[in-house]
Order: structure tokens, then C-alpha cells, then sequence
């Protein structure tokens, strides 16, 4: 198992907002978690990411207990996120955009930024080349200079997993990445994200409220309702349990 | 000894509250720190004194002039300065204030003069009140009476009338208020009516307590009173009464039992700001407006 | 592509030090008096500028404490230059602590211990003052500065109180001034086109993404704040040894106000900008005067009214910002500029 | 109702709606549906005048060009907009409240009709808003709309982020206030739930109308289909 | 060298001319910013007594160019290099506060430019300068005149001083007082410190009416001691207070009203007894011009720093000669200025009397004259 959520709650003031919830997800997985809005689930990503620390239990990657890690540290081990509603960093362009993802990964020093050593050169060609080649991956590289703001939806939103990616992440984890995209939209992420987990060696971590979707995507989903698990297992399975469809997906679904 | 102190904390923290009311509320509906607030209130003295000194008014008519004058003040500002600023960065906003803040006391300063004008202020305000051992004028008794009276009017407004709940929703959401067909400018305007003209109450009861104006007098007040702001939690009208009674109470209290800190009295405002924002970063009764969600 | 635009770069650099390093020749020896002493304020004024600018544009962290630090460089610095012999008829208030009057050192230490003290300060504050964002930040910082200038004023043992250093030689001159601003550019430039320069602009655009992306933005944050603290005390030994005297209420808020109008005129986040806004208020104050003199108006004479300057100048101020909100260069560089030419002339 | 002819949105210079038409009438429910960035709420904006645009607005016979968004809003063109910003620091009464700022005489009736409709949120009435879920605050968001009386209901993006369940409810309360005789204009990028329930529809992409037609018709057309409802 | 010679020829060459000049004369003043009060107050003498002697004896206009600092140190070097360099000017008056006038000073010094300061009172303004002058008194001769007429007139024997951490001018001043006190036999029983500025001295009266001493001095300027001076009426506090020449003026006891009567302080002259036909002339032009009996004595102080330069002027062969001129300065001898008899020694110090009023019925009445 590549990361083990073990017994974890998350108290807000007096609000319950998870409640002893305890899953795995196996290397290579792509993991769906899924439930009503306020069931938690992003509360749990910033729980991984170390936003929040859990009240109690633990978060286990590559059986290391990370909870209490500054985020900034737990990204240096190999877990990097996207956000529901896509935050690129405005100002700057698409490459820089990447670029912050190497940030850790390039090795030199202040001193020898402001006095351009030879190290800080062949450095920055280094991750600038990296950053190209994620960006080409994505189809993305003839926009490279462009102002991250400018693209279209979809296209920032590969800017974001490119990203993402270029922390060299083990775990991906995505925050409802299909919202506001089109089926066709839609449908061409799931490939994107098909084929990264193949060539990035990813395990993905993902919210998602569009069912068709998750069915498409995931290996194995989790159903949270309002901090309670209610469901674990195969996509498929969870589309009939009456208690999924009882919590979330409502009858109007399935017309 | 003690009693007396408290009872002159409490008057010029009031003062202070006076102040911050008009900034937390600005705060609360623009976001702006607007440091032209404290001239504002330097407008209401001279205001004041103008109608009493000049004009011939009875001390009530100066008051009103002052008030309204301020109010009107205020007002234009907005509508001049800020208004056509509503989708520019921040920082724009904050510049253009402090544009503001310097032509009002420039402009007072060629036009009127730095020279301090002594403000007269009528006798029965300046009769010295013995009360179980406790000696003070009864302006120093008014000022926490009408400052006590004009929050309780400002609370009426903020959460019994339509108003006052279109201004706490702007506080939230400026675009979705326009939404409800209001006209979330004109409210707007209306807060900086509503702050400038406690402000002139302060301002008078500055110029009364020391009777005099000058055309700076409103920088450091201003200043701390947006620091009583932050410390009671800016956005919160309760909570600037709050910071302003703490910083008034602290600079008197502190030097009374301390004088050796004397020097440091105008630190305090700051020093108090730092210490509560360190433990409560949006202040004691403040709501957390750069809350970020994930 | 890239490489020719990094080349492009550093063509740009070296032409903007040969250009300046010229300018300040003919300057020294070509201009009077008086127009050299503006343009080493605006020289001074550029380091404090591009260093302010680093903190508060380049890495969005609305801070107002600049005041403190050029008054901590200034202080460190004329302590140390002051000789002991000057000190000895000094100190007026209260006999100074006798290690006081040992403190000697020549100018470049000067300068870079008043940068250091200023830099170790920053990292101190940092912990608490990087605990709060936005508005908090920035009244917090406004409080900090406040009370070092309080400090400056309730230490006469030290700081000889509200009467200040004076009798500090005189070591500026534009070969000085001109020759750190061209540093201090260099160094933020370079700063600012790395990956802590970009770490810095994604704290500005957005800290949780940053965060995200494995940014330490406390670090980020703190850097662009030590830097900055550091060019503004070595701005600050620089004025002291300009003015050649010090004193508390030169190091008030108005000073933190004035570089703040200087960069936000210029546009935050530009360090051309920031150079632009320098030059046009530094000199723009000065070029004003007039405004206070008797003036001849449609025939009429008016009046002298001394302060009308400043009357003026806030209104300006007023009106640039309603109609020109990003400031003169937005957060543009020069270089983006020529870039953009080179894009339209396609 | 309603009827715009050749309105185009820019933001700077980005264009972000080029000349589009369309035309809502008394009691239908009609859906704009497109994805993301596509131009639905650019359009929503330019018809409250809230955006830079070019075009003719007429709204109930009136050209809507020289008035602000408030006064659109008070001559009853009413949008809940995108991600519901209900004002989480009012109660929810003080949001009904709020809905109807310039309607003092009305409010009372009118709260009360909106608790009947939904009896979930007068449980809550004297609770701040913030507190709610989701799919309360949606129906907060649509109660205080209808507060104002308005004749047209403008809807952005309901479904947003709401759960398949909530999505349900929130679709069916819209086919009741149609039939309470409310005349409404759906933005969608769910495209098969808005389709289902509206009796004309209009799909736009990159800013320009490329279908429309009688909604029932267009769950049925293979290029809708494969596009927006990914059959 | 060359510039020496320089001179020379220009001297010779204007000496020669017989058509009236222009001379500029500099002033640098605090006109706006927080010190505005203060600087307007002395330029007021300043221009007033330049329109009432604007030509020097050889027929030259004396040409006053002003230039504001803001009270901002930047700013005062500015406007002293720009008067010395573009302007040309053959003296300056000004700055206001020492710490200012340090400044400008520090710039004159070395251009060998005159400058006297019309109100910096600090002692040490002038120490190792060449080119500095004053026609104030310095804080220390101001702090032993106070400390002598409260120990030997009126047998005061504690003290409590408020001292105002912000201002030099209050510093210096409480420290000759405590000096001159104690060494006449005085006790100091408490030592306050407040910031200009404040308004509220509430927890400041309490602590004076707890210590209860036998008098009160409080060197500070105008708008601190008036609100001091209030809030010890209200809360009963009556003992003899005393200032220095910061209160000097009708503002102060405006501002005080009913509470500084008795107040006693220290001032240049009294402009209901003019100490000289200058003086006399003066008051009553002043009088005939603004309606104003009163005068601060920062108006009389302006006037004179004029006056001294005027008189220092005219003594020289050339009056273009900075050089001539602070030596005359230096050399000026029982000078009958605005504000009374002054002399300039070498080290550019005035020695002259001090007068010592008391506040009776909202006006400064006389009281005695206390010389060097």
C-alpha cells in the first residue's frame, strides 16, 4: 500500500467533519473518493497534503506516518495535488508555471543565484529543459510564454497537472478535475490521466462528483457521507448500492 | 487613584472607539485601511471650529455643522477617489487614501496654517466634577455617554434595518449585494457617511478635551485608533469599541503605574496590535476576511 | 530561442552599467551641487525602492516597515563612522555606554554591517510577522517600524535620543550611491530570475498553490524580507553618510509612505518600475518648488504659499491612481517591453 | 420576455462573446448549456449590464442599455448566480431579507410563501447562512431570488459542484417554478439535466451559438450527444 | 585657490558697479509637515522684518528665497544645497528645530556659507562650527535662569520636570534645569517622560499631584504644556509651573484658558515693554499691519535673525563676502534687536537677557528681567 489513511478524524471546533475513516491505496491505483458536498473529502485532501492535521489516527506513505508535516515537505515526498477550481499562479507564464513545481528539485544556492555561478546556469537549463519536455507531454509547449491566464479551461487545467507532475510526485491527487468540463472534455482528461499514471508512474488520488467519469477511470472507490464511509470497492458495485444511492446519488440519476 | 485612571482610560479609549468605528466599517465593506480617516476627523475639529468660532453658532449648531460637513466629506470622497477605484487592485485604493489623507492636511495647512487654533469650548463643559473622590470635567464624562449612545444607534442600523444588513452582506460579497437590487455603491457611500461622521464626533471631542485643531491633528490618532481596530478585529464594530477602550486604557494605566515607560507611550497601540495578532491573527472579535479555502 | 534571450539579457545589463556608469561621470563632473545631491537621493532611493519592492510587489507581502530598516543601517552605520573624537561632544542627553565610543570602522564595513544588523533583524521578525497575511501584515509591520524609531528616541545612551548622530563624514558621493543602486539592481534582478525569484511571485500570486507545489513560502517570504532589509540598511549608512546627521524623525512613517507612492507610481512588481517612480517623485518633489513661490497666472501675481507643493503633488498622486491604477510600468520590465516590440514587429 | 440580438462581451481584448441571438418567452424554461470558458455567464453578466458588451438587450419591451445591474434587478430580471453566494455571515432570514431590499411591503407574504416552498431552510431561518449545506444554500440562493418578484429567473450553473442526489432536487424545484408560471433561463454545462427539463435550448462554444432548438429534440441529436452528454 | 581668485575679481568688479543688486539671502523653513506650525510663526518675523528693511545701506536689495523642508531632514539638505549652489545666497536663516539646523549647518560649514538659526536652542548646535550662529539663548544659559529665579525669588526647593522624549529642544532644556536645580540646593523629586504630540497627560497630572513637589517645569512647547497645564486644574493639581520660551506665545495661553493663569515661563521680551526703539518700531508695524498687539517671540526671533544678517551685511566692505560676513556676525556688539539686546561671540552664541513672565488675566505680564 502506498498510503494508508488509519483511523483518522478531523474535528472543527465542534463539527465532525471526519469521523474514523480508515482506507488504502495500492501503488499504480486510481482511487476515486466520492460523496454529498460536505461529506469531507476535501477536507481529507488537506489532511494528505498536511494542511490540516488530523484531530486523531494517521496518514501512512510508503509506511512513513506523514500527518504533523509542514505541506511544503510532504510535496518533497513524492504527493502533489490540483485544486477544485484551478489556481495557477496568474502573473506568470506557463513555463514559470511548471518551473515552480522544480523549485525544490534545482540545486543551487541564493548566493550563487545572485552571482550567476556556473551551477545556477546549468541548472536552470536543466529544469527548464525538464519542464518543456512535461509540457510537450501535454501538448503544451507552443504555449510555454504565454500568460497561464489566457488559455482556455482545459488547458490550464493540463497546465496544472503538468504542474503537479513536475514535483515528481508518486501520488497525484485531484481535486474534481472534470468540474466544468464537457463529456468530450471530459473524456479526453480520463485519457490523459490513463496514460500519465503508465508513463509518470503514478498512483492517483481523485474527487469527482460526474459518476460517468469515476466509472470510467477509477480502480477502486470510497463513498463518504457527512465523515462515515459507506461504501468500498469497484465503481461498478457502487453505482447500485442502495445506500450510495440512497446518500448521493439520488434516483434522478438514473433516468 | 486607580478608579481615577480607569475612569480616564475609558474616556479617551472612547475617543479612540470613535475613531475605529469608521475605519473597522470602511475596512468591512472595501478593504481598505483608509488613512485619510484620522483628517477626516481633523476636518470634524476644524469644522467645529469654524462654527463656533468663526460663524457664531451656539455649541450644538458647530457640532451639526461638523458632522454634517464631515459626512459630506466623507461621502465625496468615496464618490471621487474610491468609487471609480471599486475593481482596481488593493494597493491602488490604499495609495489614493493616502493621497487623500495628505491633500487634507496640506491643504488645511496653506489654507488655515499649521498654527494651533484654540478651540472655545463652552464653560459648561469644562466644569470640573468631584465624585466620591473622583475629579473630572464633565466633557470627560460625556465623551464614553454619547460614545455608548452613537454605537447603540450604529448597532441599531447594522442588525435592525435593511441597511444595515445590505452592509454586512457587502462585507462578504460586493457583486452578489447588487444582485438583490441594491445599489451596493450607495451604501457604500453610506458607510463612509456614517464612519466620517463619528469621526467628527471624535474630532470634537478631541478638540474639546484639547482644545485645540491643527491641521495634523488626525495622523497618530488615526493611526492608533486603526490599530484599536485591528486589535478588537477589524470588521467588527463591537470589536473596535473593544480595541479602542484597551488602548486607551493601556496608555493611561501604563504610564500611571510605569512612568518610567513614558516614552514608549505611543508605541503601545502597536505593541498591544503585534502581541494580540500573534495569538489571534484576525484580532479579539474579528472574522478571518483573507480565509482562504482549499 | 531561450539562450537568445538570456544573451538579449545580459547585453541589457551590461549596457544599462556602462550607461549609468557614464551617466555618473558626467554628472560628478558636470552638474552643480544641488542637482548632485538629488541625484544621490534618487540613487539612495533606487536601492530602497528595488529592495522595497522585492518584499512588497515581487513577493506581494504588503509590509510597512521599511523606516525601521534604513534607521537601523543608518544608525549602525554612523556609530561606526562617527570618530571617537566626535563622539566624545556628542552625546548631550546622557553620557553614552563607553563601548559606544570605541565603535570605528571604515565606510564599506559600515555600510554592510548596517545592512547586516538590518537583514538579522528582518529574519528575527520574520517568525512573528510572517504569522499574518494581507492587511494584518502590513499594520503589523507598520507597528514594528514605529517602534524602532521609538527605540532610536528612548535609547540616548546609544543614539544620543531625539538630538541624533551628527558629524558623520561625509563618504557619499555618486560614485558611491550610483555604484550600490547599480548593485542593488543587479542583485534583485538576478534574485528575481531564479527559482527563488519565482518562488517569491507564486507566494504573490497564490501561497497555497505554492505551497503545493513544494514552496517552502516561509523561506521565500523571508528571503525577499532579508534582502530587502539588508539593501534598505545599506541604503540607510548611505543617507547617513550623505546628510552627515540623523535623528529619529527622519525614519517616521511618511518615509515608509513615500517609497511606498514611489513604487506603486512606478508599478508593483517592476524593478524598472520601481526606478521610474523614484526618479519621477524624488525629482518631481523637488522640481515642484516653484509651485510654492509667487506665481504669475493670467496676469495675476499670487501669493507665495509655501506647502502648495505638496497640496499639488497629493493630488496628483489621486489622479494617477484613478487613471493610471497599475502605475507607470504595471508589473512589466524593460525587458518586456522590448519584448513585446520584438513580438508586434512579427 | 426577453430578446438579445447580436451581443458581444469583451474583456479587454479578449473577446469573450462574439454576436450571439437569442430569446426567452413568458413561462419557459430555457437553457444555455456549453462548457466552461464557452461564454454562459459572460452572457448572463451583459444581460444585468455588469459586463462591457455591445448588442440590444429588450427586456419586457425596454432596452435595458443605460440601466445599472440594481435597477435591471429591480425591474425584475433576477440571477442566482454562479457557486450561490449567499451572504454566509446574515442569517438565513436576513438573506430572505436581503432578497427582497425593495419590496418592504411584500416581505413578510413572500418569506412565508419561500418557507412553504422549502421547508428545509425555515428550520434553519435564524441560523447564519454559512452554516448550511450545499444544497440548502442552492435553495437559499433561489428563494432570495425569487424574493425580489422578479419576472425572469436567471440561473448560473446550478448543479456546480453539487452531488448527483442534490443535483436531482435542485432540477426538480425548478420544473415547480415554472409551473408556479416563472418564466427562467437555465445556464448549464450539465447538458443532459438541463435539457431534460427545458423547452428550448441553446449550445454555445467558444463565445457563438452553434445549435439551438426545442430541447426535447436536441437529447436526441447525435452531435449533442456525443459532445455534451458523452453517449 | 582658484576659486579665491575667483572671488577676487567678482568682489573687485561688483565693487566697482555702482547699480543695486539683488542679494539673495536663504531661508529653510518648516512650512508644511508636523513642525509647520513653528516654521510659519518665525518666517512671519522673517518676511515681515525684510519688508520693513529690505535695501542694506550701499542701496542692495536684500532678496529672501524660501524653501520649505517639511520639517524632513532629506528635504532641509536639500534646500540648503540648492540655496548655496543655485541660488547663491550669501547667508541662511533657518532651520527651525536643532536636529534641522544640524543639518543645514553641517552643509553651510562646509561651503562656508553663514547660517543663523533664529530659535534652535540646543547647546551643542554650535560646538566645532565655524559658520554657525544663533540669536536664541541656548538651553542650558534657559534652564539655569529658570532653576535660579525658583531657588533664590520664590525658595522653591522640589521639583518635578516633565520632559518631552521627542523634542532635543526639551531635552537640553531639562537637563540645564535639573543641573542648575540641584546645584543650587533644589531637589528634583520625580522626572516624567511624554512624547510630543500627546494630548492625554491624565496619568501624567496624577503622578505630579501624588509626588507633590514644590513646583513644576515643564520644557516643552505650547500644545503638550497647555493640555498639562488643563488637566492638573481638573484634577485640583496648583502648584507654580514653569516652562521656557515654547510656551512663549498667545496661542499658549489660548489654549490653556483658565488654567495657566500664574503660569510662569521664561521668553526673549515682552512686547508690552520693548526693550529697544527697534523693537518699539517693530511692534508697532507689526500692530499697524496684522491688527496684533501680541507677538510670539518666534516672530520677534525671525525678525532678528534677519536683522543680525542685515547688520552683518552691512558691515562688510562686500556685502557678497560669506566669509566677511560671519565674521561680522561673530563680531556683532550689543545689537539692538526685535527681542532685545544681543550679543554674538566667536563661538556663534548670543548672549543676551532673558525675561520672566507670568501668566495674569490671558495675557504674559512681565515679571523680571534675569541677565547673563
Amino acid at each position: 500500500m502506498i498510503l494508508k489513511i488509519d483511523n483518522v478524524t478531523k474535528n472543527f471546533g465542534g463539527v465532525t467533519a471526519i469521523k474514523e475513516t480508515s482506507f488504502s491505496v495500492a501503488p499504480k491505483e486510481i482511487f476515486g473518493l466520492i460523496g454529498p458536498n460536505g461529506a469531507g473529502k476535501t477536507t481529507m485532501f488537506n489532511i494528505i497534503t498536511g494542511n490540516y492535521t488530523p484531530s486523531s489516527g494517521e496518514v501512512i506513505f510508503r509506511n512513513e506516518a506523514i500527518n504533523g508535516l509542514k505541506p511544503h515537505h510532504i510535496v518533497r515526498k513524492g504527493i502533489a495535488r490540483t485544486f477544485q477550481n484551478i489556481r495557477l499562479f496568474a502573473s506568470m507564464s506557463v513555463l514559470d508555471n511548471v518551473l515552480i513545481g522544480f523549485d525544490f528539485q534545482a540545486r543551487y544556492g541564493f548566493a550563487e543565484s545572485i552571482l550567476r555561478f556556473p551551477r545556477f546556469i546549468t541548472e536552470e537549463r536543466r529544469i527548464k529543459a525538464r519542464s518543456m519536455e512535461i509540457l510537450d507531454y501535454f501538448g503544451m509547449s507552443s504555449y510555454a510564454h504565454d500568460k497561464a491566464v489566457d488559455l482556455s479551461y482545459g488547458q490550464q487545467r493540463k497546465v496544472e497537472i503538468a504542474r503537479a507532475l513536475a514535483t515528481n510526485p508518486e501520488l497525484l491527487l485531484l481535486d474534481e478535475p472534470a468540474a466544468g468540463m464537457n463529456p468530450s472534455e471530459t473524456e479526453e482528461l480520463g485519457e490523459i490521466i490513463k496514460k500519465a499514471r503508465v508513463d509518470f508512474d503514478l498512483t492517483v488520488l481523485l474527487i469527482e462528483h460526474d459518476m460517468k467519469f469515476v466509472n470510467q477511470l477509477c480502480d477502486k472507490v470510497l463513498v463518504l457521507d457527512y465523515g462515515k464511509t459507506i461504501f468500498e470497492g469497484k465503481p461498478a458495485d457502487a453505482i447500485q448500492d442502495p445506500e450510495v444511492i440512497a446518500a448521493y446519488l439520488g434516483d434522478f440519476h438514473n433516468d | 487613584m486607580f478608579m481615577q485612571q480607569m475612569v480616564n482610560g475609558f474616556s479617551l479609549g472612547s475617543m479612540y472607539a470613535l475613531i475605529a468605528i469608521g475605519y473597522t466599517m470602511v475596512y468591512g465593506v472595501l478593504r481598505l485601511i483608509n488613512f485619510a480617516h484620522g483628517d477626516i476627523m481633523m476636518v470634524g475639529g476644524f469644522l467645529g471650529y469654524f462654527g463656533i468660532a468663526v460663524l457664531d453658532l451656539p455649541f450644538g449648531a458647530a457640532v451639526l455643522l461638523a458632522i454634517v460637513g464631515s459626512a459630506l466629506l466623507g461621502m465625496a470622497s468615496d464618490r471621487v477617489a474610491y468609487r471609480p477605484l471599486r475593481s482596481a487592485p488593493k494597493i491602488s485604493l490604499l495609495i489614493t487614501a493616502i493621497g487623500v489623507s495628505f491633500f487634507l492636511e496640506n491643504a488645511f495647512n496653506v489654507f488655515f496654517g499649521g498654527v494651533p487654533k484654540a478651540f472655545p469650548v463652552p464653560a459648561y463643559l469644562e466644569n470640573v466634577i468631584d465624585f466620591m473622590g473622583l475629579t473630572m470635567p464633565v466633557s470627560a464624562i460625556l465623551v464614553p455617554i454619547i460614545t455608548a449612545f452613537l454605537l447603540a444607534i450604529i448597532l441599531w442600523v447594522l442588525y435592525k434595518t435593511k441597511y444595515g444588513m445590505a452592509i454586512r452582506a457587502l462585507a462578504f460579497d460586493v457583486g452578489t449585494v447588487n444582485l438583490m437590487g441594491i445599489d451596493a455603491n450607495r451604501i457604500i457611500t453610506l458607510v463612509f457617511g456614517m464612519g466620517s461622521a463619528l469621526a467628527a464626533v471624535g474630532g470634537i471631542f478631541w478638540a474639546v478635551n484639547y482644545p485645540s485643531v491643527e491641521p495634523m491633528m488626525g495622523v497618530l490618532v488615526g493611526l492608533k485608533a486603526f490599530a484599536a481596530a485591528v486589535v478588537g478585529g477589524i470588521g467588527s464594530v463591537g470589536g473596535a469599541v473593544l480595541g479602542g477602550l484597551i488602548i486607551g486604557f493601556t496608555e493611561v494605566v501604563v504610564i500611571a503605574f510605569f512612568p518610567e515607560l513614558g516614552g514608549y507611550k505611543d508605541a503601545f497601540a502597536f505593541i498591544f496590535l503585534i502581541l494580540i495578532l500573534l495569538f489571534k491573527p484576525t484580532g479579539i472579535l474579528g472574522i478571518d476576511f483573507e480565509k482562504s479555502r482549499f | 530561442m531561450n539562450n537568445f534571450m538570456i544573451k538579449k539579457e545580459q547585453w541589457l545589463k551590461i549596457s544599462f552599467v556602462v550607461i549609468t556608469l557614464w551617466f555618473i561621470w558626467f554628472a560628478n563632473t558636470h552638474f552643480d551641487e544641488y542637482t548632485v545631491r538629488i541625484l544621490n537621493n534618487i540613487a539612495i532611493f533606487i536601492i530602497l525602492a528595488v529592495s522595497y519592492n522585492l518584499i512588497n510587489g515581487v513577493t506581494g507581502q504588503f509590509s510597512l516597515e521599511p523606516n525601521g530598516f534604513v534607521a537601523i543601517g543608518a544608525y549602525v552605520a554612523a556609530l561606526l563612522l562617527v570618530s571617537p573624537d566626535a563622539k566624545q561632544y556628542q552625546y548631550a542627553i546622557v553620557d553614552p555606554y563607553p563601548f559606544v565610543l570605541t565603535l570605528h570602522a571604515n565606510f564599506v564595513v559600515a555600510l554592510l554591517l548596517g545592512g547586516a544588523f538590518a537583514a538579522i533583524l528582518a529574519a528575527i521578525l520574520s517568525f512573528p510577522v510572517f504569522r499574518v497575511r494581507g492587511d494584518y501584515l502590513a499594520i503589523v509591520t507598520l507597528g514594528f517600524g514605529f517602534i524602532i524609531k521609538i527605540l532610536a528616541i528612548n535609547h540616548p545612551e546609544v543614539t544620543n535620543g531625539s538630538l541624533g548622530l551628527n558629524d558623520i563624514p561625509e563618504f557619499s558621493n555618486l560614485y558611491w550611491t550610483g555604484g550600490i543602486a547599480i548593485i542593488a539592481v543587479i542583485t534583485v534582478l538576478n534574485i528575481i530570475n531564479s527559482k527563488f525569484g519565482r518562488a517569491m511571485k507564486a507566494v504573490r500570486d497564490d501561497e497555497d498553490a505554492a505551497i503545493a507545489m513544494g514552496v517552502n513560502t516561509f523561506k521565500a517570504k523571508t528571503l525577499a524580507f532579508c534582502t530587502s532589509a539588508f539593501f534598505e540598511g545599506v541604503g540607510g549608512g548611505l543617507l547617513a553618510a550623505l546628510l552627515t546627521s540623523i535623528s529619529p524623525d527622519l525614519f517616521d512613517f511618511f518615509f515608509t509612505f513615500q517609497l511606498l507612492i514611489i513604487i506603486v507610481l512606478g508599478g508593483l512588481g517592476s524593478t524598472t518600475g520601481a526606478i521610474i517612480g523614484t526618479v519621477l517623485v524624488m525629482g518631481g518633489s523637488e522640481w515642484m518648488r516653484f509651485l510654492d513661490e509667487p506665481m504669475h497666472l493670467f496676469g495675476y501675481e499670487t501669493a507665495a504659499m509655501p506647502g502648495m507643493r505638496m497640496v499639488v503633488f497629493s493630488l496628483i498622486l489621486i489622479f494617477i491612481m484613478l487613471f493610471a491604477r497599475e502605475g507607470v510600468m504595471g508589473k512589466r520590465e524593460l525587458t518586456d517591453i522590448l519584448k513585446w516590440r520584438k513580438k508586434g514587429g512579427k | 420576455m426577453i430578446s438579445v440580438k447580436n451581443l458581444h462581451v469583451y474583456y479587454g481584448l479578449i473577446e469573450a462573446v462574439k454576436g450571439i441571438n437569442f430569446e426567452v418567452k413568458e413561462g419557459e424554461i430555457v437553457s444555455l448549456i456549453g462548457s466552461n470558458g464557452a461564454g454562459k455567464s459572460s452572457t448572463l453578466k451583459a444581460l444585468l449590464n455588469s459586463v462591457k458588451k455591445i448588442g440590444d438587450i429588450n427586456f419586457l419591451g425596454y432596452d435595458t442599455r443605460n440601466h445599472k445591474t440594481h435597477t435591471l434587478v429591480q425591474h425584475g430580471l433576477s440571477l442566482v448566480p454562479e457557486g450561490r453566494k449567499i451572504f454566509i455571515n446574515l442569517t438565513v432570514e436576513e438573506n430572505l431579507r436581503m432578497g427582497a431590499f425593495n419590496n418592504d411591503e411584500n416581505y413578510e407574504h413572500l418569506r412565508d410563501t419561500m418557507y412553504e416552498l422549502f421547508p428545509r431552510i425555515k428550520d434553519k431561518r435564524h441560523q447564519l447562512a454559512g452554516t448550511m449545506s450545499g444544497g440548502e444554500q442552492q435553495m437559499l440562493a433561489i428563494s432570495r431570488a425569487l424574493m425580489g418578484e422578479p419576472k425572469l429567473l436567471m440561473l448560473d450553473e446550478p448543479s456546480l459542484g453539487l452531488a448527483p442526489k442534490i443535483v436531482g432536487e435542485v432540477f426538480e424545484i425548478i420544473m415547480r417554478l415554472r409551473d408556479e408560471g416563472i418564466t427562467i433561463l437555465l445556464v448549464e454545462q450539465n447538458a443532459f439535466a438541463a435539457l431534460k427539463i427545458s423547452d428550448k435550448a441553446y449550445v454555445l462554444e467558444n463565445g457563438k451559438i452553434v445549435m439551438n432548438g426545442v430541447a426535447k429534440d436536441m437529447i436526441g441529436d447525435d452531435t449533442i450527444r456525443k459532445k455534451y452528454l458523452g453517449g | 585657490m582658484k576659486k579665491l581668485a575667483l572671488l577676487a575679481t567678482s568682489v573687485a568688479v561688483l565693487a566697482s558697479s555702482s547699480v543695486a543688486k539683488e542679494i539673495n539671502v536663504g531661508v529653510t523653513m518648516s512650512m508644511s509637515g508636523p513642525l509647520a506650525a513653528y516654521g510659519q510663526t518665525a518666517y512671519e518675523g522673517i518676511e515681515f522684518a525684510n519688508s520693513l528693511q529690505p535695501k542694506l545701506k550701499n542701496g542692495d536689495t536684500v532678496k529672501l528665497v524660501l524653501i520649505d523642508t517639511k520639517g524632513d531632514k532629506v528635504e532641509s539638505a536639500n534646500a540648503a544645497t540648492r540655496l548655496i549652489s543655485s541660488d547663491k545666497v550669501v547667508g541662511i536663516i533657518g532651520e527651525l528645530t536643532s536636529t534641522n539646523t544640524a543639518q543645514v549647518m553641517a552643509i553651510a560649514e562646509k561651503k562656508q556659507i553663514p547660517v543663523i538659526a533664529p530659535v534652535a536652542t540646543n547647546d551643542k548646535l554650535t560646538e566645532q562650527k565655524e559658520f554657525a550662529n544663533r540669536v536664541c539663548f541656548t538651553d542650558s544659559f534657559q534652564g539655569a535662569v529658570v532653576a535660579n529665579y525658583a531657588t533664590k525669588d520664590l525658595k522653591l526647593k522640589t521639583a518635578v520636570v516633565v520632559v518631552d522624549q521627542a523634542q532635543v529642544y526639551s531635552l537640553g532644556l531639562a537637563k540645564a534645569f535639573t543641573d542648575a536645580f540641584t546645584k543650587a540646593g533644589g531637589k528634583i523629586v520625580k522626572e516624567i517622560k511624554v512624547s510630543s504630540g500627546d494630548k492625554d497627560f491624565k496619568a501624567v497630572v496624577s503622578q505630579i499631584k501624588a509626588a507633590n513637589p514644590d513646583m513644576l517645569f515643564l520644557p516643552m512647547y505650547h500644545p503638550e504644556v497647555s493640555m498639562i497645564a488643563r488637566q492638573a486644574k481638573q484634577i485640583g493639581l496648583s502648584k507654580p509651573m514653569f516652562s521656557g520660551d515654547g510656551v512663549a506665545n498667545q496661542t499658549f495661553i489660548d489654549l490653556g484658558g483658565d488654567a495657566v493663569e500664574g503660569y510662569m515661563f521664561t521668553d526673549f521680551f515682552d512686547y508690552g515693554a520693548p526693550p529697544t526703539q527697534r523693537s518699539k518700531d517693530f511692534i508697532a508695524a507689526y500692530a499697524k499691519k496684522t491688527g496684533k498687539q501680541e507677538m510670539n517671540s518666534f516672530v520677534a526671533l525671525g525678525a532678528d535673525a534677519y536683522n543680525v544678517m542685515v547688520d552683518a551685511m552691512n558691515r562688510c566692505a562686500n556685502p557678497e563676502d560669506s566669509v566677511c560676513i560671519n565674521n561680522a556676525i561673530k563680531s556683532t556688539v550689543n545689537f539692538e534687536g526685535v527681542s532685545g539686546v544681543l550679543n554674538i561671540d566667536k563661538s556663534g552664541n548670543s548672549t543676551r537677557s532673558a525675561v520672566i513672565k507670568v501668566v495674569q488675566n490671558a495675557k504674559a505680564v512681565y515679571k523680571a528681567t534675569v541677565n547673563p
